[in-house]
């Protein structure tokens, strides 16, 4: 199985650690992380700095997982007023338990609202409602377009990829699209996509078609923050983690990368964020293993 | 693990009518009121009534007493509309002077059927750039309405011909008010018995005004989430005012009172006395408490109405 | 006040005995009808005659009112399962009192279903699951199409009217209409409609657009029973109530009518329907007065 | 004047799921069978496989383990969807070795997004000839699915120039099968949590099955015509079948079978084991019971749901 199939959906980061081989042993030798971070998995290095770019938003569209768990935390921390709208058609969830799809009954139970799909889909999402989609993807480009169908040829595929869920739907109506992607290799990040299920702005407007938000406006992985500011504009490299430098990044890029004139470097998660992300957020270390 | 916190935050919007017109009702804004005979939102046309709003667009699927009442009172430039009549009871008399002599001045009109305004919302609830039905070939309203326009389905049609079909463009009011039964203090709205097409004016919305017989706790809300037809993201302002849609009804609060639709009819047939009654019944209360006081306790125990609950359902819990 | 303007809605069927003087002596009185009925209001032959056409329907969106009555004495005679659908959204309904409105509280309590408008309009109407409508109008013309909008011109008229309500989507998606129209004189029954608010299919197709349903196939009057095929064909009178000459009918309408071949007398009210109708439809004599 | 007579009649709709599959599912239907995740009719699917029907066109928004069952079994001919996968779980094996390798045979595949299956729903429960999202533009999925199109909206778009928009053309199953938590013996049909587009296609349908947790009278369901998703009058056949959602869940019934999501991911992985698996579990068991009953009731313990009831609501009673 790829790595690209691992995914569980459009909506979901792939989690190398829920099928094992991920942890903080991988992240302590992976990409070079700091000392400090040595103790970090790489599911919250990644949850922490989602988290962080949820600065002031208000409603976010995410899968089960790091996309989750980094809106959890924004809550406790830099947005506390973000909400969480589930692809399943929940609003305002309560879980008792932490839940272990977008559907989990313990999301439906005490909930403020579900909405049935045409409501969801066409409402809140094409309605304009969401701030923030988080997606994820088998292969991005350099516009954020995104790849979640097919690799190889979508009649005969070398991977039949789940295909898009909701995936286009976010992409097209969202402000702002974050995508995590923990694995950032050439594979992932690609120069041409084998196919576009998911089109950025840039797509859209090529034929014609004029959409709401500015498309990935953020690319977190195990390597650092790429950042894109709406249309026309590519993906730049404008963060990495410590001890990452650019041209690692460049040449896990596909394409030729983009560098700010000044890269930062990622602040490692604070106790502060471990402490609530692990005692608060997922006690039971569900997706944090 | 069961998880021991949890963070019901996010704003509290309560607010008193007064504030809620004065901040959400600009002169000039188009203003969208929906109920479809059930939970009319009768309070908030008498507070935009005394707070002298003017030049408003009202857009309501069934014009009735609060629109004759708001117009009478000289808010309304505009009326976008599918039925302009007092429900069962008769006539709504300013409106019929306006637009039958310009009496005393006119009123524009722009006139849909019940499922055309129902797309207008829908259009403007999903941002579309207009909605599809199958309604209007060989209608003359299309004559009178511009917006009703023709688009050609790309698809085949059942004989294998292209075929033509009628849309509207979508509706995006400056503000949408309804009546609900029940919300908690963010604005996540519970209501029941008819629900008409409030959730979709309410999305259409630029921003949206929820009036309530009762604020309730967040657990009962919670208890039941289907019932929620209205999530807070999409609420700004939660209005609590009992007995708000009289004379039309809140199932489960009070019934509908007939006999004042009926009087309806003869009351607006006579200018001075429909600008009698507004002064003695609007203008001559300070608010909506006001207007319910006068009316007496008498009186409501007539409206009074019995309890039929619903069978709770299980939601389950995780053992 | 005209006669056009005490309709209630394009649903109701003006109803003279509500707002006064239509009783057992007017129907006696006034259109000649035979010794039998002289007992009968015109709002009881109304409903029989209308019940009586029901037979074999299902599904009939209807308003308060005549058809009301109409609809819930064919269930207990020629119609045992249809079902009354009512323009605000209730199906099933089982009501403790007599409704006063479509929208009465007693027809939400006990309800087997209660839709929102998308829905009812949508799947319901639009859907196609309507086997026949009941409508009124101020004019009716010889394809029935109808008006509720204005007398007069549109821009300003001599008569504003309470307009479409739900009317053009009854016409263009229900199987059949039915009309009934207290008043069968020639204001009513017009050559040219002041105003084409609710189009029969004749005039849809003329435009290009084509209706699901046949349009009006009958049109119960004071008189007697006007019936019509369905696409490209008139009304044409097939019954007159005892005493009624099918001259009288031409007389009483406003373009030259159609006479079949042969014209039925409409058989007078049974007493068994007569006592459903004051026993158990409408005991209260709510709109039988 | 309170009536004494009520009449509750129409015709009595319950069926075995034996009987409802033989005559609703013919060979080459077009067969939805929805529920987002929650209420997946997956004892319907494995009654098409013992009724070894063919060459069916299978519509379902998230296809799992179900239709990849149902594809294994050499039931469906060809697949619309727009999630192809085992949920948060893995892999569908069979879907997948027909997609890559057309293996043992081919499947045809018609992909859309969510918004784009749930509008095709929209537009065949609204007998709309296509329905218009804010998808696509600048997708590579029109270039494999020629079903979306684009349409010129006949209203000039923000900027003051002709806007165009994806469509998408209606779906009309020859029947929707839906699993629910209740129904009347007639079919009023109540859901609660996760409710996703299963009231639209039903009515996008020709007929329509619902299969119930139970069967509960008329007074209960009557108790909150609200909660009434999907009337009587388009529904043909009620199937009672408890437990029939597994390994999906029924909210307030009994929790998902997450461990046998995971499985499936290696079950469907080996051809060998998924047919065995089949032969286990649906060819050898009679009906959905016995498939029950083979799980045994420790097992459905460990499913089991807590109580959460919903706070009742007042529909008021005319005094």
């Amino acid at each position: 199985m790829s790595a690209a199939h691992e995914k569980e959906s459009a909506l979901t980061i792939p989690d190398g650690a829920r099928t094992g081989g991920d942890g903080p042993a991988a992240a302590a030798t992976g990409a070079g992380t700091s000392p400090a971070a040595a103790q970090v998995t790489s599911s919250e290095l990644l949850s922490v700095v989602a988290s962080r770019e949820l600065a002031g938003r208000r409603t976010v569209f995410a899968g089960i997982g790091l996309p989750t768990l980094a809106t959890e935390l924004a809550r406790l921390t830099v947005a506390p007023r973000a909400e969480v709208v589930y692809e399943s058609g929940v609003c305002g969830a309560h879980p008792s338990h932490l839940p272990e799809t977008i559907a989990d009954a313990v999301l439906i139970t005490g909930a403020e609202a579900v909405l049935s799909m045409p409501a969801l889909f066409g409402c809140v999402l094409q309605g304009g409602h969401i701030d923030v989609g988080f997606l994820g993807a088998a292969q991005i480009d350099r516009f954020g377009n995104l790849n979640t169908s097919v690799i190889g040829d979508w009649e005969r595929p070398e991977v039949r990829l789940p295909g898009s869920g909701g995936g286009v739907e976010v992409m097209a109506n969202s402000r702002e699209v974050f995508v995590v992607m923990r694995r950032h290799d050439p594979r992932s990040f690609v120069r041409t996509l084998d196919f576009c299920t998911t089109p950025g702005p840039d797509r859209a407007l090529a034929e014609g078609i004029r959409p709401l938000g500015a498309g990935v406006t953020r690319v977190v992985t195990e390597l650092g923050v790429l950042a894109r500011e709406g249309v026309g504009d590519e993906l730049r490299l404008v963060a990495v983690h410590p001890g990452v430098t650019a041209e690692q990044v460049r040449v896990a890029t596909g394409w030729d990368l983009k560098v700010a004139a000044t890269v930062a470097t990622v602040a490692p998660p604070t106790p502060a964020e471990l402490r609530l992300l692990r005692e608060d957020v997922d006690p039971g270390r569900v997706y944090l293993r | 693990m069961e998880r021991t916190t949890d963070r019901s935050d996010g704003p509290d919007k309560v607010m008193s009518m007064k504030a809620a017109v004065a901040a959400f009702v600009q002169d000039g804004a188009t203003v969208c009121l929906e109920g479809f005979t059930h939970l009319v939102p009768t309070a908030a046309g008498h507070e935009i009534i005394r707070q002298g709003r003017r030049d408003l667009t009202v857009v309501r699927m069934t014009a009735d007493i609060v629109v004759d009442q708001m117009i009478a009172a000289g808010c309304v430039a505009k009326l976008v509309s599918s039925f302009v009549g007092n429900s069962s009871a008769g006539s709504l008399g300013e409106l019929r002077r306006r637009l039958e002599r310009a009496v005393p001045e006119p009123l524009e009109f722009e006139e849909y059927s019940h499922y055309g305004m129902v797309c207008r919302y829908l259009a403007g609830s999903q941002r579309l750039p207009f909605y599809p039905l199958r309604s209007y070939g060989g209608s003359d309203l299309p004559s009178v309405n511009s917006a009703l326009r023709k688009v050609t389905s790309p698809y085949p049609g059942a004989d294998g011909e292209p075929e033509q079909i009628y849309v509207v463009p979508p509706v995006n009011p400056d503000v949408t008010i309804i009546h609900a039964q029940r919300a908690d203090r963010r604005g996540n709205t519970q209501m029941w018995g008819l629900t008409g097409v409030q959730a979709e004016a309410v999305y259409a919305a630029r921003k949206a005004v929820v009036v309530v017989e009762e604020i309730v706790a967040d657990e009962v809300v919670r208890s039941d989430p289907n019932r929620t037809l209205v999530p807070a993201h999409a609420v700004d302002a939660v209005v609590v005012c009992p007995r708000g849609a009289h004379p039309s009804f809140a199932q489960g609060y009070y019934d509908r009172d007939n006999a004042f639709y009926r009087a309806w009819s003869h009351i607006s047939k006579d200018p001075v006395r429909l600008r009698d009654w507004l002064a003695e019944w609007v203008y001559g209360t300070a608010d909506h408490a006001g207007y319910v006081d006068k009316l007496g306790e008498a009186f409501w125990e007539g409206l009074a109405v019995g309890e039929a609950l619903s069978e709770p359902v299980n939601y389950g819990r995780r053992l």
